[in-house]
């Protein structure tokens, strides 16, 4: 046992990049779940979209997707960009509109 | 064990740790700054995967700009200013339940299945060949995406000048 | 958009006006000293400090009696006829001992009252004006340089001139009265004689 | 072994340079105001006033705020170093010496230096001073804003240039063939240049927060700013930090504009050592520009900044960005 696994531990490759998106996708979901906060909550999301992204590059350096996967994590990033702007424009409003920032206190659909 | 499995173990430790702190930590400034670290530790391990150029649009984007800009919501919505601010969750139970199962799953299926693996290219540069690709076979996402850019940066400040007009209707 | 030209215009020139008047600023020489090592002259006639020449004293304490916060006390005795004190370098013959010549200079207001009215000239405002002390005491000068044994001798002295003059005149006194007594018994015989 | 050697010769000199330069800023604005400044420490000129000054703050007292949230608190002022001096390795200091050759190096640079204003909000908020937060803030925002105007010129620097490599682009600049006797740096290439380059100046005065654009740390009315609450060796970080930026910034603009280590005088005078001494001196000068700006410029109000940079630069610097392409395209 001990012989096979310390092999794979010292040469990092294509199944620990994915592990680590794992663990980090994992954790993006629990802060969404359960965080009453809407910034908390968009954080949580950023940290997933940067899961995939990491994923994304990992394949494009192991297999033969080549630059392609780079390419589309660029878009990812973009994308995220252009939804934090809008997002916190709108937590703004929220905040201003309700006063609270908590999700679940925020519920009628008339302003 | 030689550098880059060091470095990997090392930044992978980072960000999953500042993941984690910033998930469960009590305080939200304080979550902000560990999704910094966490970030950060993206970008080298970006930078192990030879991918240079999206490791320093890693931190120019989400560090220089989508971290300001929480930073920012945070302190505007008054949540933040004070240390005495206390976080509060709900769904503990089944959001560690979800995460859990979730976890177990992917590294079950990243570890059981063969992947089509190739020998990994040798690139001492992505700059040039991502914009030869970015100029020619993406060039109508690149448009796109500079479009969707542009109507969030109006969206965004239509929203924030819309946000003045209410406040100045309240006063 | 002409406007904002025009503005942008101003800017650029007030600000290049600006860095030409710091330039120059740089380029010229500083006005400051560096204080310990270099030190201004002081105009004739500067206030500070006072100091007396005490062998030019003559102790007419007109000093004391001009001087508005009494930071001078003189105390003087008078010299017995045997001593010859000298001459000042102004020609005054000097009378007295000065015993004690003290100038308090943390009450000094540094008025210069007490400058003119010196006949000899004797007191006068030097130009130094570094004599702070940690203790308040250091600041009360003393002039006089007679030595104790010498002031207590110089008292004694006096003192027993002083006597022999009153024992004189007392003497003097009682012969005037003698004579007069021994006149009017005179007179008084004559009287009744005549 | 030896590349840990390599890796620390930018750190000697930061620190070297640092102690100068906060000794010649202390000569400058004295004599500006017909002053002698610091004469005493080290003989000639008091020379040795800003080692006394750094011997001091070793030994001062390392202060933090009951209420101050201590990891963010003690480790910003390091954060803002490293995120500075980070950026040093894609500086090409001579011919034969730059820290990472990457092809990348303008945006590595420019990506590194986003981490300052990270920095900064995260000492800010630590110290739990509304001083300090406002601070915080206002250099957020201010860093921020003028981010677009100064990526707008170097963006339109590497139109002309055609790479990203600081190295290639200070290789280009060599000799003097524009005229007969002018050298072949960028700025005398294209006449656009020249407004790109005075946008640049406007925002790498923002960006490293010197007068008249200093309201991070106005002291008449914010009192230090972000460093109110730190003292001792932290501040002394801070204070590093911040001349370690002005000089980053001032040496990129060398690069960009004035061709980093390129003698002005063609082959002449060149060579590693002289491209040092001629790329610090480039880096120098504006850095000498700046100090000499501090004393002659009042300080801007903060809408006035913000209206200076969103109405005024960004606009211009976008105009500017087009002409220069055309102009490219057709000579």
């Amino acid at each position: 046992m001990e012989l096979m696994i310390t092999p794979w531990l010292a040469e990092p490759g294509l199944v620990h990049f994915l592990i680590v998106s794992a663990l980090l996708l994992s954790l993006g979901l629990m802060a969404v779940l359960s965080r009453r906060n809407v910034i908390m909550v968009l954080m949580g999301v950023e940290l997933i979209l940067n899961s995939a992204n990491i994923n994304l590059i990992a394949f494009s350096r192991y297999t033969s997707l080549s630059l392609e996967g780079q390419m589309i994590a660029l878009f990812v990033i973009i994308i995220a960009a252009a939804e934090a702007a809008v997002a916190l424009a709108i937590v703004l409003n929220m905040y201003s509109r309700f006063n609270t920032v908590h999700l679940d206190e925020i519920d009628s659909l008339k302003g | 064990m030689d550098l880059t499995a060091i470095v990997f173990y090392l930044f992978s430790i980072v960000t999953v740790g500042a993941a984690a702190i910033m998930v469960f930590s009590k305080n939200i400034v304080h979550s902000a700054f560990a999704l910094m670290f966490s970030l950060a530790g993206i970008a080298v391990l970006y930078v192990l995967l030879y991918a240079d150029f999206i490791a320093a649009t890693q931190l120019l984007v989400y560090v220089g700009g989508i971290l300001i800009l929480i930073l920012f919501g945070l302190m505007l919505t008054e949540q933040a200013v004070t240390q005495k601010f206390k976080a509060v969750t709900v769904n503990m139970l089944p959001a560690s339940l979800l995460a859990a199962v979730t976890t177990v799953l992917l590294v079950y299926a990243y570890a059981t299945t063969s992947w089509q693996m190739v020998m990994p290219e040798e690139r001492s540069e992505t700059v040039y060949d991502l914009g030869i690709l970015l100029m020619s076979d993406y060039i109508l996402p690149f448009i796109i995406a500079g479009v969707l850019l542009l109507i969030a940066i109006v969206g965004a400040i239509l929203m924030s000048t819309r946000l003045t007009a209410i406040k100045n209707e309240e006063q | 958009m002409v406007q904002t030209l025009k503005k942008s215009w101003t800017t650029f020139k007030t600000i290049f006006t600006g860095m030409g008047v710091t330039m120059r600023h740089l380029l010229q020489p500083s006005v400051t000293l560096r204080y310990p090592e270099e030190r201004d002259e002081l105009p004739s006639g500067a206030r500070s400090k006072l100091f007396v020449h005490i062998d030019d004293c003559i102790g007419c304490k007109l000093c004391e009696r001009a001087c508005p916060v009494n930071c001078i006390a003189i105390e003087t005795v008078q010299a017995t006829k045997d001593v010859d004190l000298g001459k000042t370098s102004t020609g005054n013959p000097k009378r007295f001992w000065i015993t004690t010549f003290n100038i308090d200079m943390s009450k000094c207001m540094y008025c210069d009252m007490c400058v003119p009215p010196c006949p000899t000239e004797c007191i006068s405002m030097v130009p130094e004006y570094e004599y702070s002390e940690y203790d308040r005491n250091n600041l009360l000068f003393q002039f006089s340089e007679l030595s104790a044994d010498k002031v207590t001798e110089v008292k004694e002295k006096a003192e027993k001139e002083q006597e022999e003059k009153q024992r004189k005149k007392k003497e003097a006194a009682r012969k005037k009265k003698a004579q007069k007594a021994d006149q009017t018994s005179k007179a008084k015989q004559k009287n009744s004689e005549g | 072994m030896a590349l840990l050697i390599f890796a620390t010769l930018p750190l000697l000199l930061i620190v070297g340079y640092a102690l100068f330069a906060i000794w010649l800023e202390r000569k400058v604005s004295a004599h500006i105001q017909d002053r002698l400044g610091p004469m005493r420490v080290g003989g000639w000129h008091g020379w040795a006033q800003t080692i006394a000054d750094m011997l001091k703050l070793i030994q001062k007292e390392d202060i933090i705020p009951t209420n101050a949230s201590r990891f963010l608190f003690k480790s910003a002022p390091f954060v803002l170093f490293a995120a500075s001096y980070a950026a040093f390795s894609v500086i090409p200091f001579s011919s034969a010496y730059i820290g990472s050759s990457i092809n990348i190096g303008v945006f590595y640079l420019l990506a590194v230096t986003s981490l300052l204003t990270l920095s900064v909000i995260m000492g800010a908020w630590a110290s739990n001073n509304k001083w300090s937060l406002l601070g915080g803030m206002r250099t957020a925002a201010q860093m921020v804003s003028y981010e677009v105007p100064t990526i707008m010129s170097v963006l339109s620097v590497l139109v002309v240039a055609g790479s990203l490599n600081l190295m290639t682009i200070s290789e280009m600049q060599t000799g003097n063939d524009i005229l007969g006797f002018l050298p072949n740096w960028l700025i005398f290439q294209n006449p656009f240049l020249i407004v790109a380059f005075i946008i640049f100046f406007i925002s790498i005065v923002a960006e490293s927060h010197r007068v008249p654009f200093d309201l991070p740390e106005s002291e008449s009315e914010l009192v230090a700013g972000f460093q109110t609450e730190y003292s001792g060796m932290r501040w002394g970080i801070f204070m590093l930090a911040e001349y370690a930026d002005m000089l980053l910034l001032s040496l990129l603009g060398a690069v960009l504009f004035f061709g980093g280590w390129a003698s002005p005088f063609g082959s002449y005078l060149s060579g590693p050592v002289w491209g040092f001494i001629w790329f610090m001196l480039k880096g120098l000068l504006f850095v000498f520009v700046m100090m000499w700006m501090r004393w002659t410029l009042p300080r801007y109000r903060v809408d006035q900044l913000m209206e200076i940079c969103w109405t005024i630069l960004i606009p211009v610097s976008f105009i500017n960005f087009v002409l220069i392409a055309l102009w490219e395209m057709t000579f």
